[in-house]
């Protein structure tokens, strides 16, 4: 019972980790980017080819993947998402363009990792970082990635919290969810505070990514559409674009799901987040945490 | 006048328009093909994009080898094997529309796609056009009923439960608990109508099997669950990356006893658990180090080719496809080759004993035999390779 | 280019022949206009007379095709995007306030002042903002969305005062306001212009506007009909009749046709 | 000799033209939603519900008229139900729920086992399906898609996509449109699945997933989403592309995802617009001769 407490906060803990940049993206931006697990592997993927043969350490390894997971969602900002925001007025339009390019980006990333690593499984070599296991009396224990990755969640969560909350930047982007043209005329420079927004988003994902590498025994390219259908539900959940609504809703699904799979029929557990994602949005789709609703002028 | 409505009726000119543009080119449609001059035009409906790519590229590597060591042997003669691949993308109706490209095409015999929805669906065309269709993966049993064109050639997990089940007993294991995809047609199949009631009969006592969803990574709360009642051992009955996943996760939640699995956990699928994989045991169709003469020659060939790669069962299915196909030809003489003249001579070799392959001794089976079968081996995976355990002998399963 | 050459002290905006087109539809026809240093300008006119593409314009904030030169205290500024605008001492209240609702009316202003980089300049300016409103500094931390539409653009008023602005431009301030409220938002223009701000305020209440305009445009039909002091244009008979004291009948004649 | 050889190349290529029938039928049901503005996926959903209740009505003994229809009125039920539930959502929390609608059909249809056959699917469904219903409901559906482009109701659709509160105002009762494009949408799904099912003879859980619903997306993005002719265009270009890319091989997907890019970002209108672009270029080479200036009228892009 203890043990199945730790892994579903773990669990809570990589789903805080992998959503918050996904919620950050659609809640300012309307992008729902499905390309969002496409990233998250991609930064797996650049885990395991920085340490499979050199030595580089865990610390440069995972700046560097989660630098370059923000990067290829940046390059997507630049190249078609920005496009689209001017160029298409209705909104509507904009965001299902968005939602097409993200599925074809979704599928180009996928592919590429999936041929450069011969289609398999992959993983960082257990030189990489090594685990191990701390007992917590009897059989209860927790290992020390599972510890980085609980600990990683909280900070990210507070910071991004904090920083949306307090600094001017964070203003920026909840004026800019709310009124982006507005916001422009404030004198806030709407395509860098979007385009540092994606970069945030994919450099997260990356994050993710490069723990759950270390993580789960191997990862690969189907691995990210599996994240990214329940972190649809922690979103929907959460309430869109409210971050503690995602962090608590995280934890709450994975200890949905931590149930389902520890005492009941395992076999359904994909249907939990779907069962949620259906029932919230029937009862109260504006999420468990949006606060009041403001009618966009 | 309605313009909307003109446009539907526009199609259908097109399509008739089309038609008559299109069809010069084509050949003649019937059961009777004949190659010409020399050439052997067979097609492979491969899973080369998509769920099981990675399965797919390496049948076709194997099948690729084996066609160029028959062309170069001069084993048929002057006669050449000309393969094209056509990608059925993992898709019920990609495979379906290449398999009707293939069965008009000049082809004297098809190579079916791995995933059983698609083998299911691709098999009538062949069937109807009277052409032989080797089915490479697809181990569902509605697959050979189909009719008597249909032939499969497929590292069956059915086939290798005695193996096992013998290899959990022998170790003195009593008990275990088995966790399986829930959504894998065969898996799930398999553990609940055969594994369990076999491990039953050999006295392994069967704690309890648990179905998860194949799309599962995390499996945490999963490990602890298998772990609560402390099997002596656990059998993973689950495909890809949930392998090692589980591998890792059970190691890491301090799971002492003995894990094994099956053949999706061949081609190098361990590798990303590290040294916690070790001791896991499977059963698969080859080996690296299978000690029979053909296999030693498809071992070599095949390092020759791709000196940086491990060959594995997926491509030694691919080759021994097509060597049972090339065996079929030649046992027909050397006339020209025709859809009917591969029938006839996948019926002789049947007949005859089968062939040597990549696997070692292989035989047709089943009632009607038309099941390929292999002898099969039981490996142990230890630091990045498969050790032989036991050598299996082909037939080995109950006859269907 | 480091923007401001003042090569005409006395100008804060000089505008020349700018014409706006959506498509087919020409919003402003050749306009020309200045605004002094130091001055409220009002431009006023009917609905549909082009004066809030005029401002939309002029502030970056527009797809649309735009002809013509605007010089801010003498840099060119037509075609830059509005963040760069904004950049360099202009703000504009957007017509119907647009505050940001959920963000409180403290968030609001300091997002005003997003280009404040020191904090203690922002802090002046956050002062001198509860000074002259000091509504903002009660209800500091209510969701700007539960503000009255008075208070609305009193956040507006301030929010703008907060990027420090040379000149500010207003499209119609006064709209939708009960007319004490309007009152209290002319008193509100008058205190930023002594503040030290230029001004440049479009507005259909014209009689409104003339009490604290300094110098006045009449636009119609995309056009600058009648220009001068803001006496002089409040006197003229054809203006008085048709823009000023039979506002509502030139407004009905237009909503007939 | 036509007819003949019009016979012997619709022989050969008969599977083909099954799967893109069935394919545009699919992709019909996602397109007839956007088009008016609802964003909905339930058609993968429905196409999965078709293809079961067809096919084990089928094994049951049903003929095969009447286990059609019996898909055809569960799905029109289905869908009337989902419609009344989810009509109040919009836009991406629509897509997001009809996607999990369809994932959770998924998910019952794999561990229902006891109706579905959980996860080995239904196998042996009698073949009784034939090429000519098939076409003749494809296009029945182009006939019925093309009317609701034209006239009142086309005009209402569009309305609805570009500006919801502004239909409300011109008086159309925007939530029965909504419904009633939902529902087509319901029953061009079913019908795609249940004729798949009847042709194939097998069907699987995993048959309408994640993977069914991009390729549907994908097919209408890519052909072009404001006509059932972009629809079309898609299915047959992503059913034939394979049969003539063999060349890519494994970089099949590669060319699919970067194409999906391009068109989104550059080409919303799909292939159909550009094909049109360059049927109108002639005309407008000839406008260009005669009066230089008038080009510029005509290159406004459309909002």
């Amino acid at each position: 019972m203890l043990q199945q407490l730790i892994n579903a906060i773990v669990f809570g803990s990589v789903l805080t980790l992998f959503s918050l940049g996904l919620s950050l993206a659609w809640g300012t931006l309307d992008v729902l980017n499905l390309a969002h697990g496409a990233v998250f592997v991609f930064a797996g993927f650049i885990t395991y080819e920085l340490t499979k043969d050199s030595t580089m350490s865990f610390v440069p390894t995972l700046i560097v993947a989660s630098l370059a997971a923000g990067a290829v969602t940046l390059a997507l900002e630049l190249v078609a998402f920005r496009r689209i925001r001017l160029h298409f007025p209705a909104r509507r339009q904009a965001e299902l363009s968005m939602l097409v390019v993200s599925v074809g980006a979704a599928t180009v990333i996928g592919e590429v990792v999936s041929h450069q690593t011969s289609e398999a499984a992959f993983s960082p070599p257990a030189s990489a970082f090594s685990i191990h296991r701390y007992s917590l009396g009897g059989s209860v224990g927790i290992t020390n990635i599972q510890i980085l990755i609980v600990v990683a969640a909280i900070i990210v969560a507070v910071a991004l919290d904090q920083g949306i909350r307090r600094t001017r930047y964070g203003r920026a982007i909840r004026a800019l969810a709310y009124d982006p043209t507005t916001t422009q005329l404030l004198g806030v420079n709407v395509g860098a505070v979007a385009a540092a927004t994606m970069f945030l988003a994919g450099a997260l994902a990356g994050l993710a990514g490069v723990m759950l590498a270390i993580y789960l025994g191997g990862e690969e390219v189907a691995t990210g559409q599996d994240y990214l259908l329940t972190a649809f539900a922690i979103l929907i959940v959460g309430g869109v674009g409210s971050i503690r609504g995602a962090i608590v809703s995280a934890y709450l699904i994975a200890l949905a799901e931590t149930a389902v799979v520890a005492y009941g029929p395992s076999q359904w557990r994909d249907g939990v987040a779907f069962l949620l994602i259906l029932v919230m949005l029937l009862v109260r789709p504006q999420g468990l945490f949006a606060r009041r609703r403001f009618q966009r002028a | 006048m309605a313009r909307w409505a003109l446009a539907p009726l526009a199609l259908i000119a097109g399509l008739a328009i089309a038609a008559c543009g299109s069809s010069s080119g084509s050949s003649e449609s019937g059961g009777s093909k004949e190659a010409s001059s020399g050439t052997i035009p067979v097609t492979f409906v491969a899973d080369q994009t998509g769920l099981v790519s990675y399965v797919g590229e390496k049948v076709i590597a194997g099948m690729k080898l084996a066609v160029e060591e028959i062309n170069s042997s001069g084993e048929l003669g002057k006669r050449k094997i000309v393969l094209s691949i056509a990608n059925s993308n993992s898709d019920t109706a990609t495979a379906t529309t290449q398999m009707a490209a293939a069965v008009k095409s000049n082809a004297v015999a098809v190579f079916g796609p791995a995933l059983s929805a698609e083998a299911l669906a691709t098999a009538p065309l062949a069937q109807r056009a009277k052409v032989v269709d080797i089915g490479t993966l697809s181990e569902d049993t509605g697959f050979l009923p189909i009719g008597n064109y249909i032939y499969r050639l497929t590292c069956s997990q059915l086939r290798y439960d005695p193996l096992i089940v013998e290899h959990v007993a022998k170790l003195g294991l009593k008990s275990t608990k088995i966790v399986y995809a829930s959504d894998n047609p065969t898996l799930s199949e398999e553990t609940t109508e055969h594994m369990v009631p076999e491990l039953e009969k050999a006295g392994v006592k069967v704690q309890g099997t648990v179905g998860v969803p194949s799309t599962t990574t995390e499996f945490s709360s999963l490990a602890t669950k298998l772990e609560s009642g402390n099997p002596e051992s656990i059998g993973l009955m689950v495909v890809g990356a949930a392998n090692p996943d589980l591998i890792t996760a059970l190691r890491h939640s301090g799971y002492k006893g003995v894990i094994w699995g099956e053949q999706s956990a061949t081609a190098g699928a361990l590798v990303p658990a590290g040294e916690l994989a070790n001791g896991f045991f499977y059963a698969v169709d080859y080996t690296e180090s299978l000690p029979y003469e053909s296999s030693k020659k498809f071992t070599e060939l095949f390092k020759q080719k791709h000196p940086k790669e491990i060959p594995y069962g997926y491509d030694a299915n691919g080759y021994d496809a097509m060597k049972a196909f090339a065996k079929a030809v030649s046992l027909e003489g050397s006339g020209p080759v025709t859809r009917e003249s591969v029938l006839k001579g996948m019926q002789k070799e049947a007949a005859s004993g089968g062939f040597e392959g990549a696997s070692g001794k292989t035989i047709f089976v089943g009632p009607e035999h038309r099941d390929i079968a292999v002898p099969g081996v039981l490996v142990e995976w230890k630091d990045g390779a498969e050790h032989i355990v036991k050598l299996g002998t082909p037939g080995l399963e109950q006859q269907q | 280019m480091s923007g401001t050459d003042e090569n005409d002290p006395d100008t804060a905006l000089q505008v020349d022949d700018l014409t706006v087109r959506y498509g087919q539809v020409t919003a402003v026809a050749g306009l020309s206009l200045r605004v002094p240093s130091g001055s409220v300008v009002a431009v006023l006119g009917a609905n549909g007379a082009g004066k809030t593409s005029t401002m939309r314009a002029l502030a970056g904030s527009i797809r649309a095709s735009i002809d013509g030169r605007a010089r801010l205290f003498g840099g060119s500024i037509l075609g830059l995007s509005a963040h760069r605008i904004a950049a360099r001492g202009m703000v504009l209240v957007p017509e119907g306030r647009q505050v940001i609702a959920p963000l409180t009316v403290e968030e609001n202003l300091l997002l005003g002042g997003y280009r404040q980089r020191s904090r203690a300049r922002l802090r002046e300016l956050m002062a001198e903002c509860h000074e002259l409103f000091p509504i903002l500094h009660e209800r500091a931390d209510s969701p700007a969305g539960l503000l009255s539409g008075g208070e609305q653009q009193m956040l507006a008023f301030g929010r703008a005062l907060m990027s420090d602005p040379r000149l500010i431009l207003m499209d119609e301030p006064s709209m939708g306001l009960a007319p004490v409220m309007v009152d209290r938002v002319m008193e509100a223009v008058e205190a930023l212009h002594r503040r030290g701000a230029s001004i440049l305020m479009v507005e259909q209440n014209a009689a409104s506007a003339l009490q604290v305009a300094t110098h006045a445009y009449v636009l119609d039909q995309g056009r600058i009909v009648c220009s001068g002091t803001a006496t002089e244009v409040g006197s003229d008979p054809v203006v008085a009749q048709t823009f000023l004291g039979l506002r509502e009948q030139a407004q009905a004649g237009q909503a007939a046709c | 000799m036509a007819i003949a050889s019009i016979s012997s190349w619709y022989a050969g290529n008969e599977t083909l033209i099954q799967n893109i029938l069935i394919y545009a039928l699919l992709a019909f049901s996602v397109q007839v939603v956007l088009r008016a503005g609802v964003f909905s996926l339930a058609g993968i959903g429905f196409y999965a519900i078709g293809s079961y209740t067809a096919a084990l009505l089928l094994k049951k003994g049903w003929p095969t008229v009447p286990s059609i229809l019996a898909a055809v009125l569960l799905c029109i039920l289905l869908g009337y139900l989902l419609a009344l539930l989810l009509v109040r959502l919009r836009d991406l929390y629509l897509a997001m729920a009809t996607v999990a609608f369809d994932l959770m059909v998924g998910v019952v249809a794999t561990n229902w086992t006891g109706l579905t056959g959980g996860p080995l699917g239904v196998t042996g469904i009698p073949l009784v399906m034939g090429t000519l219903p098939i076409f003749l409901t494809a296009v029945g559906a182009m006939l019925l898609l093309g009317l609701l482009q034209r006239g009142v109701l086309g005009r209402s659709f569009e309305a609805i996509r570009e500006d919801e509160p502004l239909a409300l105002t011109l008086a159309i009762d925007t939530s029965r449109y909504r419904h009633f494009a939902f529902v087509i949408s319901c029953v061009l799904g079913c019908l795609a699945g249940a004729y798949h099912a009847l042709l194939f003879g097998t069907i699987e859980p995993t048959d309408a997933g994640f993977e069914l619903i991009v390729l549907a997306l994908s097919m209408v993005i890519i052909g072009g989403f404001r006509s059932w002719a972009g629809a079309l265009l898609g299915a047959i270009l992503l059913t034939w592309l394979p049969l003539e890319l063999t060349s890519v091989g494994s970089w099949l997907n590669l060319v699919y995802g970067g194409l999906m890019i391009v068109l989104a970002t550059w080409l919303p209108g799909g292939l159909l617009d550009a094909l049109r672009a360059l049927l109108r270029l002639p005309a407008r080479l000839r406008l260009l001769l005669r009066s230089p200036s008038s080009l510029a009228a005509t290159g406004e892009e459309r909002g």
